[in-house]
């Protein structure tokens, strides 16, 4: 992609805001194209399961994947199909794991956005909210304490997750031990139907930050450009010794919380507000606009990316599903060690 | 008209808000017109304003209010949106709703409902039955309804009784069990149920199991197999009487849970019948529980993780063969 | 009380800064004298179980319990002797507890700090630090729902319980359920053994107040009129109408954690720092240099508490314990469900 | 010289650290001169610099920095100040711990350390015994030391184990038990252990109870009687082998626990052995376990609340009478 990208950018006449504006906006594109796709399949039947998108938040996650490098640990949650795309995930993986192919990352036992990616560094999520800030916390202790340099950890969170305690004791041992930490909110204004207002009641989310001894940093999460800077900004301030770092992006969650939610609750007044924008068109319009791309090029890129997303989901479907007679129903990894209760 | 098992959830919590002005509804998007993630309390918010809360995704909060509210005299419930979350509740639900009353001689009365057990495609962390980690502190009364009539009125029941309640219910019978009305009378809470009569062999099984155990059951009466199908209903207090007197005609139990192996309903079943009952068995007692690891996502390993027909159809052939 | 402390204080040339300054004075005496008889009973073993005293924080603890009205809940935690004294329960509650008579308002089943007295609207604390505030938040909902008026409830947490996730979870329901709620944390720069800079990475704990959307004061806990003034200022802004009210007070634990730690872990220079000093002596000094007492009153009031702790601690001597073969073994008010085990 | 049971776990931790540089110690109140509630840490940290990390009052957070430092390749032993607050830590413990290596195919080697049991004047949240909720989940390896010498070698090897490990230390034996050396050697994890052989009946217990078990075996061998006792050692995985051996040699079994009673330790070692050894039981099994409220406070409650010599005694006498 930064090849593309990059070229792109220069044969223009403008220079696009961020040297990797162009980049992030072809993984929005793929989130955008890959979601619908896995919406259809999900109305078709051939989902297992429930499909959670990032359908909004595609410049938020983008930006939270493109600044990762290898040794970096990133725990991606629930809306961030385009930061893992963007972090080094492969489409294949997700198709695995949403059509229950028994090669895919969880091997049927988890599934849809509980995958991690460990060779992209990747972790599995568990459902419970906030619990995976302090894994990733425990990452960067171990990786200070093997002498590894230059790392950093970053992880997302809802608005209504933060209100867990594990976000609370996680996010205050990050700045207890002083490791390298970003974590990324995202108030999209819903959790599954809760408005802010029974989540919450401070005047805004990014006060937290000073409560903790973090740097805050409030962005309007559907402009790529601030998303690029901010959370960029916040990854280098703590992969160059600064404190953890609390980014608050401002959206709207343009989807249901899963894609059996018709969002129905959600008021038409409030999809008027300037952070309820789709980032998606509002950004490609905005590249076309200053001529950062040209139609063809686009058109080029859709067609790629349609490509690849049909690839990764007939693949996933041509594979067999996990069998439960041959499974192998040890929990733990020392055979030895297997508790036989007994029937 | 029919009803079914989530429709008898959600009219005992209706007839329990228009009865008793102590009652309120305190959960994740219970609220509003959306009603609830398995709708249980749809319609119930405009209904009963102001007695049907959303909260934020506290859920040591949220039962730790509850407390605090039950101990002002009125009476909470508290739905989690699935019971795998009450981890996080778990030390106010043990901690101190369980020790309140031995401790202060203050009663407790909050009811805990756990949308509970597996479904298709749920994974590890939203198909979980706890009751029996719940049933092994102290203080606790656990509930496991099994049909649309013991969902209505064990509801309603939870509510009077003045001691802490963990509701199980499973989220696999919420459409699937339909009745053709709401009752008008119940089982005193504590009592099991003989769901079907028999004579060569006593299944003791609770919640969806239940149905499990009784689908073998009328499935090997053709072959002139009678089997005794009995519900817990409670797994906590258990009905150690009812589950002996069953023992006692058949001469042969198999105890069939969806909790985990170690610990679990099963093991406290068994337990109880051979210590109290040894002389009435005629073979050595069975069990069939869940496999010993997470619950798969996936529907393949789903349906052999749990106790199915197949299963314990094998496991009654293996007892009588003894 | 009240009447000696006015009568005293009018008959003096000047008036004390604080109506009830004399009154405060009073309780805080009477907790010194008291846990030091305390401590004296569980040195010579006459105790069962631990002994947490609340030396060096009396002048908190008692603003927290001077304020509260008939009506009002009041949640003590470990250092709130003083606090429960002065809301209103009766000395003979605390030896009969700390001595083990069957007698006491926990009859033998819990102890020490634990116990609670429902008549003086002091709920029972379980050990897991922060789980009180939301049980607080609960009452106020419910006094709420059945329509009294003018209730606050207040409770008390250590800097080291703030870093629970249930603390965190409780104060935010307290601000989305917009109770009338008071959190007075002190800061006693020791959590057991733990120092502030292994516990917390904020400039300083009140910064926790905005982040909820609490009013946040902080206060020198060793300022007897700086502390009624403020959270008595705090109770009054939550009893009308205020949000949630957060109070930090700063000041040194004088004791060990319990009776059975030397604290040797506290460094000599932290003892010479200005929130370091003993708020009982200092108060003292300040009374007689002032003239709100005489020395003959204050003689007079040693006597009387001493007399008061004698007959508190002779009273519960004299009653005996429990008795296992006697004991209503039901964890269960419902006698009918309980459930038996059998052996 | 002579090792207590609390030296043996303060020597284990310091041979780890001295031995392996992927250990680090993560607890309240460990570090500096301090060494921990009960000082199991004591002179760690100035012999092991930023190795022995003092945290937050973060339960939860605790044991999740070590999921994360152990899928790092680190063992980490992780202090809870008392078992009893780890019901703050369940969550990552049982849905974090637990389920990582089903469901990432990623060893998740922590070991937390649990102060447990019951001793005087401790009271409801100072002395339970969790070891049945940790074995009841999938995922984890359980073990309650009951002597000196499994005390030290049991936390290396919980170390060692690929998977996460709840080590149950039990405060009684903190200072009341006492060895002349550390061991050379040890039985594999996973075996039980026959503590003292006998012929008329097998008790099986875990933790301190194993030694009310000895001291009623030792007095009643004067009339004769020779009870053969086992100690379970870790209780998941659980011996049922040796067990069932002991059981075909006595033909009499009596469980007895600390743990309470709805699916403790005695259930799952009854269900186990009549459902596996039904024909090896010449009379019905019976068990002992803590009575089913909190753990109270005063020391006259609390002896009662506990199985102690007198009641296993009776119980042992009721079981020869049958
Ligand atoms: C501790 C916990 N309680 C409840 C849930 C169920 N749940 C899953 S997602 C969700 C809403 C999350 O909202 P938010 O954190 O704002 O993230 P968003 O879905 O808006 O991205 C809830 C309540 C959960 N996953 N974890
Ligand atoms: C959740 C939890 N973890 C651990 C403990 C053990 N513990 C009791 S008091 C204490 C220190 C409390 O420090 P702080 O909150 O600052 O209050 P202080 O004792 O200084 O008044 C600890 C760790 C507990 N009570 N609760
Ligand atoms: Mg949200
Ligand atoms: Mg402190």
């Amino acid at each position: 992609m930064l090849q593309t990208a990059e070229r792109d950018a220069t044969t223009k006449s403008k220079v696009p805001p961020h040297e990797r504006y162009l980049e992030a906006f072809r993984w929005m594109l793929q989130t955008r194209i890959f979601e619908e796709k896995l919406t259809a399949l999900y109305r078709g039947g051939q989902i297992i399961g429930g499909v959670y998108v990032g359908r909004g938040q595609e410049a938020v996650s983008t930006a939270c994947g493109l600044f990762l490098q290898k040794g970096d640990i990133f725990g991606p949650l629930i809306r961030d199909q385009a930061g893992r795309a963007a972090g080094g995930e492969p489409l294949v993986n997700v198709t695995r794991t949403y059509l229950g192919s028994r090669q895919g990352p969880m091997r049927g036992r988890d599934g849809n956005i509980h995958r991690g990616c460990a060779e992209a560094g990747q972790l599995a999520m568990i459902s419970h909210l906030g619990s995976l800030i302090s894994v990733v916390v425990g990452k960067l202790m171990a990786k200070r304490m093997k002498g590894e340099k230059d790392f950093i950890g970053l992880t997302t969170i809802g608005e209504g997750g933060m209100q867990t305690g594990a976000t609370h004791e996680g996010m205050n041992i990050a700045a207890v031990e002083k490791v390298p930490f970003v974590l990324v909110a995202s108030n999209n204004h819903f959790a599954y139907s809760t408005p802010n207002d029974r989540q919450f009641a401070c005047a805004q989310l990014v006060d937290r930050a000073k409560a903790y001894g973090y740097e805050g940093h409030a962005v309007d999460g559907t402009n790529l450009e601030a998303c690029l800077n901010v959370i960029g900004g916040a990854v280098d301030r703590a992969r160059n010794g600064g404190p953890p770092q609390l980014v608050v992006a401002s959206l709207l969650r343009l989807a249901g919380h899963g894609e059996h939610d018709d969002a129905s609750y959600v008021p038409a007044e409030m999809k008027q507000e300037p952070w309820a924008q789709d980032c998606v068109p509002a950004t490609e319009k905005l590249i076309l606009a200053n001529g950062w791309l040209d139609d063809a090029t686009l058109m080029q890129w859709r067609a790629e990316i349609s490509a690849e997303v049909e690839k990764a989901v007939e693949t996933a479907q041509r594979e067999a599903g996990p069998v439960g007679s041959e499974e192998d129903w040890s929990a733990i990894a020392t055979r030895r060690l297997l508790d036989e209760p007994g029937e | 008209m029919s009803v079914t098992y989530l429709e008898a959830i959600r009219e005992a919590q209706a007839h329990l808000l228009r009865e008793d002005d102590r009652v309120y509804l305190y959960g994740q998007d219970i609220a509003g017109k959306f009603g609830g993630a398995f709708k249980a309390t749809k319609g119930l918010a405009e209904k009963f304003p102001g007695r049907v809360l959303n909260t934020p995704i506290s859920e040591d909060a949220m039962v730790g209010t509850a407390i605090g509210a039950a101990m002002e005299g009125m009476r909470p419930i508290v739905e989690m949106q699935f019971a795998d979350f009450s981890s996080i509740a778990l030390n106010q639900i043990l901690n101190n709703a369980g020790t309140q009353f031995w401790r202060t001689n203050q009663p407790c009365p909050i009811t805990v409902r756990l949308p509970s057990g597996g479904t298709k495609g749920s994974g590890p962390f939203h198909s979980q039955s706890m009751e029996a980690i719940y049933s092994h502190y102290p203080g606790l009364v656990v509930m496991t309804p099994a049909t649309v009539e013991d969902a209505y009125t064990m509801l309603i029941d939870a509510v009077a009784i003045d001691d802490p309640v963990i509701y199980c219910e499973h989220k696999y019978l919420y459409y699937h069990l339909k009745a053709d009305a709401l009752p008008k009378e119940a089982l005193p809470i504590g009592k099991a149920r003989i769901v079907r009569p028999g004579r060569d062999l006593t299944i003791v099984s609770n919640s969806a199991m239940v149905h499990e155990a009784l689908a073998v059951a009328n499935q090997m009466s053709g072959e002139g197999v009678e089997i005794e199908v009995v519900d817990l209903r409670t797994v906590k207090p258990l009905d150690t009487d009812t589950v002996l007197a069953s023992v006692a005609r058949t001469g042969r139990l198999l105890c069939v849970g969806e909790t985990f192996p170690w610990g679990g309903v099963t093991a406290e079943v068994i337990a109880r019948v051979t210590t109290e009952g040894f002389h009435l068995l005629d073979a050595a007692p069975a069990r069939l529980n869940a496999k010993d690891t997470p619950i798969p996502y996936h529907p393949n390993l789903w349906e052999t993780h749990r106790p199915n027909a197949k299963s314990i159809t094998a496991k009654v052939r293996q007892i009588l063969a003894e």
